[in-house]
């Protein structure tokens, strides 16, 4: 390391934030960033997460990954040939940085404006009240949020009541395969988000999930996903049937 | 400090403040500048202003302190910003009695009451009077219970195509539960 | 109806109104009375009345309407009804998620992670708590994800009129130019 680390981590917004100070304070070309050098001084800083409780410690971990991925591709040899032009592994780290960076400036100017504003308060009239108004507290303007907000606090209230009403749901791995095995005679293929939307409780979800993996590893189906934390489609295994 | 000075001052606050100006309150705005002036004196001078220049407001003293209200002979026009074509305002009941529908339509009076613990007639009517909900069937249920559900100009106020777009429950918690990122 | 009756009912209006004061909302108060002056015309008018006698508020011009602010100069007093020092500023993180959303808008909480980079589910809720945007339908994507744009409080909140005000985002290109410049 060629100069001291005297800053903290938390100073930074995420992984982007970091590079970009990197890259400014070493004065680097963005277009042409030496990969090694950058991802060595990036671990010196994720290695400082760790004693720090920094919560998105997670993806500064991921961008580490990203970078020494990177660099092992610019270590592979070029195609000899040359007939094909093969992109620099830089890219799209390149393009993530600059569209990053387009917006944390753009978070500069809204944070002049807040100075600007903040000596003027705008008037709050007083509640009005008009006569067909019975209701206490008239709120100044609903938003999808406070229904949200609103139906989550009553059901916090009201979660304690409702377990007297209704049994603890039992719901057994095989019980969940063999309604996927249903739902798949008929179907055929299977949405694992629009299968998810069919169950209230997160442990029917989670049993649901490793029933899938236990019928994926008996090849009774088949999961296909064209990206990652895209929708599951799963549909019949070789096995499909023979249990 | 002037009592011009005060004048302006006092006005600024009663504008800004959120609730009834009240004398401690005003004191603690003024901080070095301290006066004995009690604060029911510069609002009669205000007041004299008021008049003088033919505003359409005043000052009103209640039970806590002193706020501005629009003088009561501009009220049918005021109405108006509160008609129904405007923002969504409702009453904490209706709001909840709203929540409980959208999330669990369609839905008798019966399991609204259940969940809020009290009556909810008047919220009920209110929302059906703003055309937020409406009455579809009855339940199959011993009673035959009328079902609500929310209408098409609720989903067209929030934006949303239909019952189905409504933030999930597990969305809703995951915007509602940050800080709770593990540590590495 | 003459422009002074006029003035003294945009006053009330302006007084009374929990949002800005809009030239459509105006009109819809005032009901059998037409008339064809513009608000904005109204409200000049009203200003010059504000500045000539010394009033400690003036009128602004926001999302689309009219707003009557306190003028800057009473900041250090106002400060003292509020609590927390003034207003709570907002924290880096929520200025860029903010960012994001306005010049992208309507959103998934991914895109705006794609563009910072990490998790932003915090910025997110205090954003969505100090009603500065909203949750406004869903992606019509795969993943139906909720989408989330500006609210009207978030002109407010820093004095814009319409989100066409927004300065414009810098091209890339220039970033680049600049960049190179720097080594140079």
């Amino acid at each position: 390391m060629d100069k001291p680390l005297r800053v903290d981590l938390e100073m930074f917004e995420g992984p982007l934030d970091l590079l970009l100070f990197l890259i400014k304070r070493d004065e680097l070309n963005i277009y042409d960033i030496p990969i090694a050098k950058i991802t060595r001084d990036f671990l010196v800083y994720v290695g400082m997460a760790k004693e720090l409780k920094l919560h998105s410690a997670g993806d500064f971990v991921l961008m580490a990954a990203t970078l020494m991925k990177i660099k092992a591709r610019m270590l592979l040899p070029q195609d000899p040939d040359g007939d094909e032009e093969i992109e620099d592994p830089r890219t799209e780290l390149i393009n993530m940085l600059l569209e990053y960076k387009r917006y944390k400036e753009a978070a500069v100017t809204f944070e002049e404006l807040e100075r600007s504003e903040r000596p003027h308060y705008y008037h709050i009239p007083a509640p009005w009240t008009a006569e067909e108004e019975d209701q206490t507290a008239i709120l100044e303007d609903v938003k999808l949020y406070d229904i949200m907000l609103t139906f989550q606090y009553l059901l916090k209230n009201y979660e304690e009541p409702l377990t007297h009403h209704v049994a603890v749901e039992e719901v057994t791995l095989s019980e969940q395969a063999g309604y996927l095995s249903s739902l798949l005679q008929t179907k055929g293929k299977i949405s694992f988000l629009n299968l998810l939307e069919r169950f209230e409780s997160r442990l029917i979800v989670v049993v649901t999930f490793l029933a899938i993996l236990e019928m994926l590893r008996s090849r009774q189906v088949k999961v296909k996903q064209s990206k990652l934390f895209d929708d599951l489609l799963i549909s019949r295994g070789a096995e499909f049937g023979n249990r | 400090m002037g009592i011009a000075d005060l004048k302006q001052i006092v006005e600024a606050l009663l504008i800004a403040s959120p609730e009834p100006l009240t004398d401690a309150r005003f004191r603690a705005c003024l901080k070095d500048e301290a006066t004995n002036i009690p604060l029911a004196d510069i609002i009669s001078e205000l007041e004299t202003d008021y008049t003088k220049s033919r505003r359409a407001f005043e000052i009103k003293k209640v039970a806590s302190g002193f706020q501005i209200v629009t003088k009561s002979e501009f009220e049918p026009y005021i109405k108006g910003l509160f008609s129904k074509a405007g923002k969504l305002r409702l009453s904490q009941a209706a709001l909840e009695t709203l929540a409980i529908v959208s999330y669990r339509q369609p839905v008798t009076k019966n399991d609204i009451e259940a969940i809020r613990g009290v009556s909810s007639d008047s919220s009920l009517r209110t929302l059906l009077d703003r055309k937020l909900l409406e009455i579809r069937g009855r339940d199959e249920g011993p009673g035959r219970a009328l079902l609500y559900r929310t209408s098409t100009e609720f989903l067209q106020y929030f934006g949303l195509n239909t019952v189905k777009d409504l933030p999930k429950l597990r969305e809703v918690e995951d915007i509602l539960s940050e800080e709770q990122d593990e540590l590495l």
